[in-house]
């Protein structure tokens, strides 16, 4: 047995090579993780962070490539050896069994036992104390999870990473559907963690957040090395040049007559934006538009669907961005659905241009110019054995379709334009979509509403796990999709986001719509505030 | 209701008694409840006409027994489809003070008071010595078996084979082990798939209707029915025709109406105390062309069933 | 959030209730029914029903565990069939009672086993497996038997599902108790120990599992071969009751005992089911055609009624889980 | 991430080529056989396979659409009996053959548009509604035979699955050339049409295709009921070939024509298989048996090989579209 040094890095990885048949995802790529340290690993989508840490999970095994484990050697088989060799993971896709109980998904894979035998007690305790210090008690640990929001899945899931005891801790994407609040309680975890000598890996998107957290910083470009240091040494601005190759200009999308709402946004803006900002050329700084607030496009009335709380009153007009606002399980997703016509109403209506509409499908509500996005790519999003130009094209045939039969080839190239569009990287418009990196999976699916060219567009976490450039862009979209007339609700728990680019903000506490102000109206903190108390 | 599991018990009420037959989707077995139901007018008593609800299953048969007992009758008219798998349900039914009485096929002990019967081996005979009659004793054959484990046919492929091998070994046999599963669709197939190996086969022997008639569709659709010297079991309407258009030169036939009918009376005159034979014979005849007018044939190839009717 | 209080309770006491509900009101109308009404609940008739059922019963009991896996077996019947065979031939060939007893149940361990490492590792789905494997045991087990069904001597096995046993304080075929037993104990199993929640959590999500450091395939092989062991128990028993050693038997009976399983609240597409459900389900089925049968109603009026009943039961089933609208 | 061009082309190649490798496969094994050599290629036995294969394919048409659309259908087999007896009825009640072939078509028709009926409202898993469906239509079709075959005076009807149709430059009998235009058709319908993409979009993930406007509900009662259709037709076929109505025809042909799709490459999950992919199951597994029979090979051998085939053609095919790890 060789010896171990003993500072030897809580884990190396050293020329790790992955390709999936075609496709190259990683390519000798190097990873060294202090003890104690929050390492981010970052990148744009498709840059093989999750393919990365998956191979360090025992869920993929490399092509190729070393690593060690505090110096020794290191091959999990799978991800029981991965777990037991002291690597705990929350994965980017939620990795839940639905018909399983919150207790049961926590445990599963550690369950304590005398024989085979359940033993429960102690451990229910235990989950109890964990999800209260996560601030959400009202987790039931009886409940199915199938019965659960997005977001409180994601608080299931980090649960269960932090009850693992892990030695290491990776977090793909761990907040992307959280609320501020509940990612200011899971810094809290984090560093609670580090002081007990826990090594952390952390992927995000939120730049901001990985600042605050990270101690030290590896960027992947194109399934390679392009960077690492200490976070201390770097400045956000490099960091997302080394990204993207390529500098940024605005983040969020110029509005005449519009002001950046608080001085949070204009101070990320500022910090990503650099000095000289061409007008055109790059896609982060597009001219500034303008918009129109024009009729009321879509009002809701007392509307309540079934697996609303409570009944809801909200009007959008043509050319703007309202932005609803609210913590994890405030309602705002319940309220998408029932107005699409995905959930039941119970009471109130709908109406649509003026014109009440009662009971609709959402097969008639695309009829009428709707679009929604769900918020849940994977489980209602995608067709994701299908290919791309299926996907994309799901929701509109009419352009291919001649005499009843449809013209294969202009369905891909539009797809393929859709794909240029908003920087798909695939292997071609064929591709399966389950092949597709996290964030390229939510292009597809956002491109499938922008094809499908509604006018009305129902945006729920349409962000999520997309990267930096890639967000600025899908503002820019929605922006000039608004300049052009449309109407968009706009549902995110990323504070930022909302002030940047919405046109007003309604924010939800239980259920109910507490507030309705312009954007300029509202800050941060006071965004935060009414979110979390329900008090304006 | 289900008063009367007594035996013999006096005249003033009437009898019910069961007939389980194999299966129920045959002619055969619809000929046999005629019969049956021939016998229950004549003396006035009821029948129960249940069959497993699985063709051929005997599992299930042995359900069917046993759900019959529960019910309560007074006597068993069966048609085992196993010699020793049905043993335990008649022995239950005895204990239930039930008689039994088997009829088409037999049953190893001696648990039941009669046997009713066709002599399958010597169908058999009849069908063997009808082909080395129509091919002079020489020239290649097939024997086509019907059903993985079904007895009667068994003993009718049995009776072919061992008398072709004995009186006519100029006989060849080309197929012998091939079965033709349930259905005549797969009868059919069956038939093509190996006309197609051997064309030159001058002589077919069926055991069953079913196999019979999937055989001769295949015949007729290559063109080969009336060349081919086909013997074949049992009686159909399409059978019938078949003879009369020379495309079946024989049809082994039973009785299955005097099978049903006499099941069910001798049944009674036990019921009501008489004594009866422990073994009755209801014959096979050899029916061809030239014979299948005369009222005897007549009646034996398409029986009177309109009793069912009502 | 009173209101939604109680009406969880009384959504527990339906819940509780609503299992039994099929199978009381069949019991209920076949006692009402003037022909057969004082003889259909008898002892003797329930004895008959619960031997009857100890076959499917049987093969339910591996047929739940791999359907809240998130499988299939198809193969079921015919390994029934096989084992049945194997444990004739055995006997038949002079080995002790005891020993083709358990040369027949590890038949169809084997063959489960068999099953599960194809599944496994060829990464195929099961419905495909197991048919294939359906045609290959049915054809083995004729090849055995060589197209007969197998004379095998009485024996003591024969006694295992004789309707009246031999120490008479039994009561029941000692049959009807080996399932019960084996329910409990796969009951307390699929509750109460890890192995249980694996396969629970196999077939709810077989990748989270995985990810979640579950040995899905060791699981998945597992739950195969005790559904094998199952089928061959099934079998040593079908060749107790039928005294012969027959490959023909029990075609399509692989249907039943998934409809058993469905019915009594299986979902097929894995992460449901329960033991008392599936038992439930078999005797629904069970006494429907023992009551069919006593009421001497033709046998396409039986298989349309079981075509209904499986339909309606399960809706119920549906409509009891429905969250409200 | 970067591409490799080549590597592509490859799989492409192989891809077009290996639905056919299995196909292949077994017509080069069976002609080089020295028993069976010189007839197992010629032109009457294709021939004759090719009318064999009439009732699975048409089944297995409609089988397609279902499994894609993330259905089942077991009911198929006993629906293709049921439009058969009706067929047979009509006929032999003295209506006009047309009429009656449209009765039968319909029959069918109906029973696939109930089972998508039921499906949809009751939001039932497929399976039950269609196993249940499966032992409705079976008896339905006793019943309206009475338990027997119906015998109907011969017609055209007869003629469309004779192996030598009349006119004689058809070559094929007019069934064959029935099964070959459907399947074309549906070929088309799948790839080229709004309604055939909706089905893949269904069978892949419903939920997204609701969400994205795809009626599913409507699109499923579609399926189900061209399902149905194709059996009936199928059943006008089985009736053609026998010449009269056989209500026990079909028994477990359901699986046959499963497998057929499946080693054709349909996935059971929903989403993917194709036309050609079935029309070459259904020809590898009616080459196998001819083949066998021509062999003289026991039937259990046959069974046993069939079972084998099943799980290595799915296998094969698994491995084709594995992605390596
Ligand atoms: N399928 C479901 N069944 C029962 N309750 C549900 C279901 N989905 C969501 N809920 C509950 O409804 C409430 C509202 O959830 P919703 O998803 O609308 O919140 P949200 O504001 O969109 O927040 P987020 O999506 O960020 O969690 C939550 O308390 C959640 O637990
Ligand atoms: N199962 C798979 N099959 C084929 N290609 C895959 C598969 N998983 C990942 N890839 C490819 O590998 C590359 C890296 O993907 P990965 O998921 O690691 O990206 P990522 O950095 O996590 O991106 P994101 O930020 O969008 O989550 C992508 O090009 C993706 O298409
Ligand atoms: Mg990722
Ligand atoms: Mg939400």
């Amino acid at each position: 047995m060789t010896s171990v040094p003993a500072d030897a890095p809580a884990l190396e990885m050293r020329g790790i090579t992955k390709r999936f048949g075609a496709t190259s995802a990683l390519e000798g790529v190097d990873l060294v993780l202090r003890k104690g340290d929050v390492h981010a690993l970052l990148g744009e989508n498709g840059a093989g962070k999750s393919t990365l840490v998956k191979i360090l999970s025992g869920a993929l095994r490399p092509d190729r490539g070393e690593m060690r484990l505090a110096g020794r050697p290191y091959h999990p088989a799978d991800p029981l050896h991965g777990r037991r060799s002291g690597v705990s993971m929350i994965y980017q896709e939620l990795n839940l069994a639905p018909h399983l109980t919150v207790e049961e998904n926590i445990m599963l894979g550690t369950e304590v036992h005398s024989g085979g035998f359940l033993k429960r007690r102690d451990v229910r305790k235990k989950i109890k104390d964990t999800l209260t210090f996560l601030h959400h008690p009202e987790i039931g640990l009886d409940v199915p999870v199938r019965q659960l929001s997005v977001g409180s899945r994601q608080i299931v899931e980090i649960s269960r990473a932090i009850m693992d005891k892990a030695r290491i801790l990776v977090m793909d994407e761990p907040t992307s559907s959280l609320a501020r609040e509940d990612t200011e309680r899971l810094f809290e975890v984090i560093r609670k963690l580090k002081a007990e000598g826990v090594s952390i890996i952390y992927i995000s998107h939120f730049l901001e957040e990985v600042r605050e957290v990270a101690d030290a910083y590896t960027v992947l470009r194109d399934g390679q090395n392009v960077g690492a240091g200490r976070m201390a040494e770097a400045t956000l601005d490099a960091i997302i040049q080394l990204m993207v190759g390529q500098k940024i200009a605005d983040l969020f999308p110029r509005v005449k007559g519009r002001a950046f709402g608080s001085p949070l946004i204009r101070d990320i803006n500022t910090r990503l934006s650099t000095a000289e900002a061409d007008p055109r050329g790059e896609p982060g700084a597009p001219a500034a538009v303008d918009h129109e607030r024009g009729e009321v496009a879509l009002s809701l009335n007392g509307l309540k669907g079934v697996r609303m709380a409570e009944a809801v009153s909200l009007d959008l007009h043509r050319g703007e961005i309202l932005g609803l606002a609210g913590l994890v399980g405030a309602g705002r997703t319940e309220t998408l659905r029932a107005v699409f016509g995905l959930d039941p109403r119970q009471s109130g209506w709908v109406e649509i241009g003026g014109v009440k509409a009662l009971k609709l499908k959402p097969w008639q509500m695309i009829q009428r110019g709707f679009g929604l996005l769900s918020e849940d790519r994977q489980g209602e999003g995608l067709a994701l054995a299908r290919s791309l130009t299926d996907n994309i094209t799901l929701s509109r045939f009419g352009p291919y379709r001649r005499w009843g039969f449809l013209s294969l080839k202009k369905r891909s190239r539009a797809a393929l334009q859709w794909m240029g569009e908003l920087k798909i990287k695939a292997q071609g418009s064929g591709q399966a979509v389950a092949g597709l990196s996290g964030g390229n999976q939510q292009k597809v699916a956002l491109a499938r509403l922008l094809h499908q060219d509604a006018d009305v567009l129902l945006l729920d976490e349409p962000t999520r796990g997309i990267d930096v450039l890639s967000k600025a862009q899908i503002y820019d979209w929605m922006s000039r999709l608004a300049a052009r007339g449309k109407g968009i609700l706009f549902v995110s728990s990323y504070f930022p986001e909302l002030l940047g680019v919405c046109d007003r903000i309604a924010v939800f506490f239980r259920g109910q719509v507490v507030d309705v102000r312009p954007a300029a109206g509202w800050s941060d903190e006071s965004l935060m505030a009414a979110a979390t108390t329900g008090k304006g | 209701g289900g008063k009367g599991s007594a035996p013999a018990a006096g005249e003033a009420k009437s009898l019910k008694i069961a007939v389980i037959p194999k299966g129920m989707t045959h002619e055969f077995w619809k000929s046999i409840h005629a019969g049956a139901a021939q016998a229950a007018k004549e003396l006035g008593v009821e029948i129960l006409w249940k069959g497993p609800q699985k063709e051929d299953d005997r599992a299930q048969q042995i359900t069917v027994v046993e759900d019959v007992i529960s019910r309560g009758v007074d006597g068993i008219v069966l048609a085992p489809l196993d010699d020793r798998a049905l043993i335990r349900p008649v022995q239950d039914a005895v204990r239930d003070k039930i008689p039994v009485i088997i009829i088409d096929s037999g049953l190893q002990g001696r648990d039941y008071i009669s046997f009713v019967a066709t002599d399958n081996y010597q169908g058999g005979v009849l069908a063997a010595r009808r082909m080395g009659e129509l091919l002079r004793g020489k020239g290649p054959i097939f024997m086509i078996r019907y059903l993985e484990g079904s007895a009667s046919t068994a003993e009718r492929e049995r009776g072919f084979l061992e008398t072709v091998t004995k009186d006519f070994p100029g006989l060849r046999l080309l197929v012998k082990d091939q079965y033709t599963g349930a259905t005549t669709e797969t009868a059919y197939q069956l038939g093509e798939n190996l006309l197609g190996r051997f064309p030159d086969v001058e002589g077919v022997f069926c055991p069953n209707e079913s196999s019979t008639f999937g055989v001769l569709r295949a015949l007729q659709e290559s063109g080969l029915a009336g060349k081919v010297k086909f013997v074949g079991f049992d009686s159909s309407p399409k059978l019938i025709q078949a003879l009369r258009d020379g495309h079946l030169h024989g049809l082994i036939l039973q009785n299955p109406v005097k099978m049903g009918y006499l099941g069910v009376t001798r049944m009674v005159q036990h019921l009501r105390g008489q004594t009866i034979p422990d073994r009755v014979d209801t014959g096979v005849t050899l029916v061809i062309k030239e014979t299948m007018d005369t009222p005897e044939n007549k009646a034996l190839l398409s029986p009177d069933l309109s009793i069912l009717d009502r | 959030m009173r209101i939604v209080r109680q009406q969880t309770r009384l959504q527990t006491l339906i819940n509780l209730l609503a299992p039994f509900l099929g199978l009381i009101l069949i019991l209920a109308i076949f006692s009402s029914m003037p022909d057969i009404q004082s003889r259909f609940l008898r002892l003797a008739n329930l004895k008959s029903v619960a031997t009857q059922s100890v076959i499917v019963a049987l093969g339910a009991l591996g047929m739940t565990l791999v359907i809240i896996g998130g499988g299939i077996d198809l193969s079921a019947a015919s390994n029934i069939a096989l084992s049945s065979v194997v444990t004739a031939y055995a006997i038949n060939a002079g080995l002790p009672p005891l020993l083709a007893v358990g040369l027949g149940i590890l038949t169809g361990g084997a063959v489960g086993f068999v099953n599960g490492a194809l599944i496994t590792r060829l990464r195929l789905v099961p419905f495909i497996i197991t048919m294939g494997m359906m045609g290959i045991a049915r054809g083995v087990a004729k090849w055995i038997a060589d197209n007969q069904k197998i004379d095998a001597p009485l024996t003591w096995v024969n006694e295992l599902m004789a309707k009246s046993p031999r120490p008479s304080w039994l009561m029941l075929a000692p049959g009807v108790w080996l399932m019960i037993v084996f329910a409990v104990a796969m009951a307390v199993v699929l509750r109460y120990t890890v192995f249980g929640r694996h396969v629970f959590a196999i077939g709810s999500n077989e990748a989270a599992a995985r990810l979640c450091g579950v040995r899905t395939n060791r699981a998945k092989i597992i739950v195969y071969a005790i559904a094998g062991l199952f089928c061959g128990l099934s079998g040593v028993m079908e060749f107790s009751r039928l005294t012969v050693g027959d490959p023909t038997v029990a075609v399509g009976l692989e249907l039943d005992i998934i409809a058993a399983v469905v019915i009594g609240g299986g979902s097929l597409s894995g992460g449901e089911g329960s033991i008392l459900g599936s038992m439930i389900g078999v005797f629904i089925m069970a006494f429907l055609r023992n009551g069919c049968t006593m009421m001497g109603w033709p046998n396409y009026i039986q298989e349309i009624i079981i075509g209904v009943i499986i339909v309606a039961a399960v809706s119920l089933d549906r409509i009891r889980h429905r969250r409200p609208t």
